[in-house]
């Protein structure tokens, strides 16, 4: 018996090895964020801050802090060399327009119809959708970054999103602690799994219907 | 050049009155007119409508209260219309008392209705919320094939931003990140008053290289 | 009895003075941008150029043209001190954004309506609105500048424009070389006459409806 | 970050495809890509569609051939959408004679349609061009009464710029009333060539200066 724990290293490790170099990527707050430190060495990705930032830098050392440099989170950041700045405008502009290969970000919820749900539970949270709506609505293509179970050991990908939806139909792939899989025709296809996790604990654990696709395989 | 009249914060303050639709830049903290904002809460004006990309974040613990963060504590919103209200659980709680309203506006459809209306454009057309709640009352126009929302123009009558450097004709540099809704901001509204961390001659920024052109600017304010 | 002489100076002249300190200003290319000799001392305006620069000086002095630095019309020209530069989208955004005040343009006709043509005669000269129609759907006021009669003996100032619109009811005011007109309610309404003109003359070499305004008065 | 190919201008010219929609940049002789227009009359590529502001100062007597006036004359062009042709005396006659369609846009929509088409808009509302011919066909729209006309987005296929500077990353900078569409074009076209008057290392353009982001770029030339 399989006893699930929560990984989100391995969520940020696979989904770092999806750029090539010259992609733009956007990278939501918080386990998205994590991405950044797993991109392989020789891949060169460009990071986007849709507050108006292209080539986002690590985080400064303590005390070299520069209050007009922040991410969209509002933390302090750097900026590498041949990076720039934009105002908001132009920021969704890139988002939008579609010059943004990937973006990469948290959910509440996802289902098998590409819907996602992150940015309010009625009469509990609003936080506000910020930028997501905007990123999904139009990033080439949308990975969704969650730990496979809630704590109630429901999974977060769904057959329906019960939540208000961030966008309809624009998720392309979804990462969890547990695999990889392509979301289309009506489905999660599972492409790659996650050790200890095998393809039958998966479809079992999911609330919502999986399919295993031919060539799935181990991710390592 | 014409030279824009330099005035105190107070003065700029005074400027906004209640029932104003009033834009302030700035992004989670990060470019705010942080002097004005403070003049604002100073004045007592209230009943003013919002239009920011937040509410600022707001951390007792942390003594973190930034944006316009010391506004919505002072209540001098009737309308918030914003893309984020996360990190300021004081927003949540007077929407949830139903002491102000709050409008979630996706961030990239709330840039280009603030560029629409400094624009003279009626609206554009985004995709951006379809099928979601944000569609809600829209007219959804079809084009080859795509679903887009009408999205309109959201002018203001105040606004207060943030720039780097203004020379003495109002023209404005940002910096990094700190430029973010400033610029179109500047566009969008009636009275534009900017505060500044430096004041320079005219003449002194490179023509090619501001960011916004002297005309939108009313009034200067020098940064504390 | 009075012979009609063209006279482009006294137009130039006499729009100069609508101007006040600090108004932002387009000037058309040919008559219009004779106005621009005229601006009263201590007025300063701020000349716009629709390709992108504010703050337009005069021309450069022989030699001394950048082959970077052009009025709307493709002609070298010098930017002044406080002026500075934009691109195209930005530019029409201050035009059509009624961020300028005053848009002077010349005509191949205005009628009583406020609309005026300037761009197409069908089958006969096209050379495209370019910038015209933005800058008078878009600043605050429309000033046309014109002489009054066509080599035909015809007044440009028309019942109703038989050529193909550059705008419908947007201009407020017409200058010509025998008087200044404010349009609105169906006529225009004679404000000022240049001598050796006079109102009379005025009314019947205008093919419109013409209203001597009570004020009005010979501007000198 | 990754550099971009620097290639000929020839190179660059063999992109361009019958049948496609090309931008070109420049207003009246002023900041065009000069080198690339002339590749692309040698490379004698045909049934194009010109984007542009104009399609130049064509004047025999005077010797004055500029912007796209050399690939008018060569008839590279079935459709011209542009703003102006007026200076060009081989446009307007191409169109009388039915050789090439002339679709005219007033300017300030052309560069909305421009930008609406690099920003992921389907298109935008302009009250320019409403009780004109500009409306016969498109759709209206009434917002507090006021009308406005529905213009739609104009992608291209291969934008062809000028810069004054271009870091080797293809971020750009542009000079004077050089930039005018340029910048909007690089955001609107699959394949973007900029042609360059000097190309930097990357790090030598001050990222608050920069006018084109480098993502934006795909190819560099550099000008004669």
């Amino acid at each position: 018996m399989i006893e699930y724990v929560e990984n989100k290293q391995i969520i940020a490790r696979r989904i770092a090895r999806f750029f090539k170099s010259g992609d733009v990527v956007n990278l939501g707050i918080g386990l998205p964020t994590m991405v950044g430190n797993f991109v392989p060495e020789g891949v060169t990705v460009i990071l986007q801050s849709e507050n108006g930032l292209m080539g986002l830098g690590p985080a400064p050392e303590k005390g070299h802090e520069d209050k007009d440099l922040t991410n969209a989170g509002g933390m302090p950041v750097t900026v590498l060399t041949g990076g720039c700045f934009f105002d908001s405008a132009t920021s969704f502009g890139i988002i939008r327009g579609g010059h943004v290969d990937f973006t990469v970000l948290g959910v509440l919820e996802v289902d098998q119809e590409g819907n996602l749900a992150n940015y309010k539970i009625p009469g509990k949270m609003v936080p506000g959708m910020g930028g997501a709506m905007d990123l999904v609505a139009g990033s080439k293509k949308v990975i969704t970054a969650t730990t496979h179970l809630e704590k109630s050991g429901t999974s977060k990908l769904r057959t329906r999103c019960a939540l208000p939806l961030t966008a309809a139909h624009e998720v392309d792939i979804v990462v969890t602690d547990v695999g990889y899989f392509d979301v289309h025709d009506g489905a999660f296809h599972l492409r790659e799994y996650f050790a200890p996790y095998t393809p039958e604990w998966i479809v079992e654990h999911t609330n919502a219907t999986v399919v295993v696709d031919p060539g799935c395989f181990e991710f390592a | 050049m014409i030279e824009k009249p330099v005035i105190s914060a107070a003065e700029a303050a005074a400027m906004v009155k209640p029932g104003h639709v009033v834009h302030i830049g700035g992004f989670l903290g990060c470019g705010n007119p942080d002097a004005l904002v403070a003049a604002l809460v100073d004045s007592g004006t209230k009943n003013l409508t919002l239009v920011c990309n937040d509410t600022g974040i707001y951390n007792e613990a942390k003594g973190i209260d930034n944006g316009p963060a010391p506004l919505i504590r002072a209540k001098a919103f009737k309308t918030i219309i914003v893309s984020h209200i996360g990190t300021n659980p004081e927003t949540q709680r007077q929407m949830n008392a139903g002491e102000s309203e709050v409008v979630l506006v996706p961030q990239g459809t709330l840039a280009e209705r603030i560029r629409a209306a400094g624009n003279g454009l009626g609206g554009i057309l985004t995709p951006t919320g379809v099928g979601t709640e944000v569609e809600e009352g829209k007219q959804k126009i079809t084009l080859k094939g795509k679903d887009f929302l009408l999205e309109v123009a959201l002018p203001g009558d105040v606004a207060l931003i943030k720039a780097k450097r203004a020379d003495k004709a109002g023209n404005l540099v940002y910096s990094k990140t700190a430029r973010n809704f400033n610029p179109i901001m500047a566009t969008a509204c009636q009275t534009v008053i900017v505060e500044a961390e430096e004041i320079v001659e005219i003449g002194e920024l490179d023509p090619d290289q501001v960011h916004t052109p002297s005309i939108f600017v009313d009034f200067i304010v020098q940064a504390e």
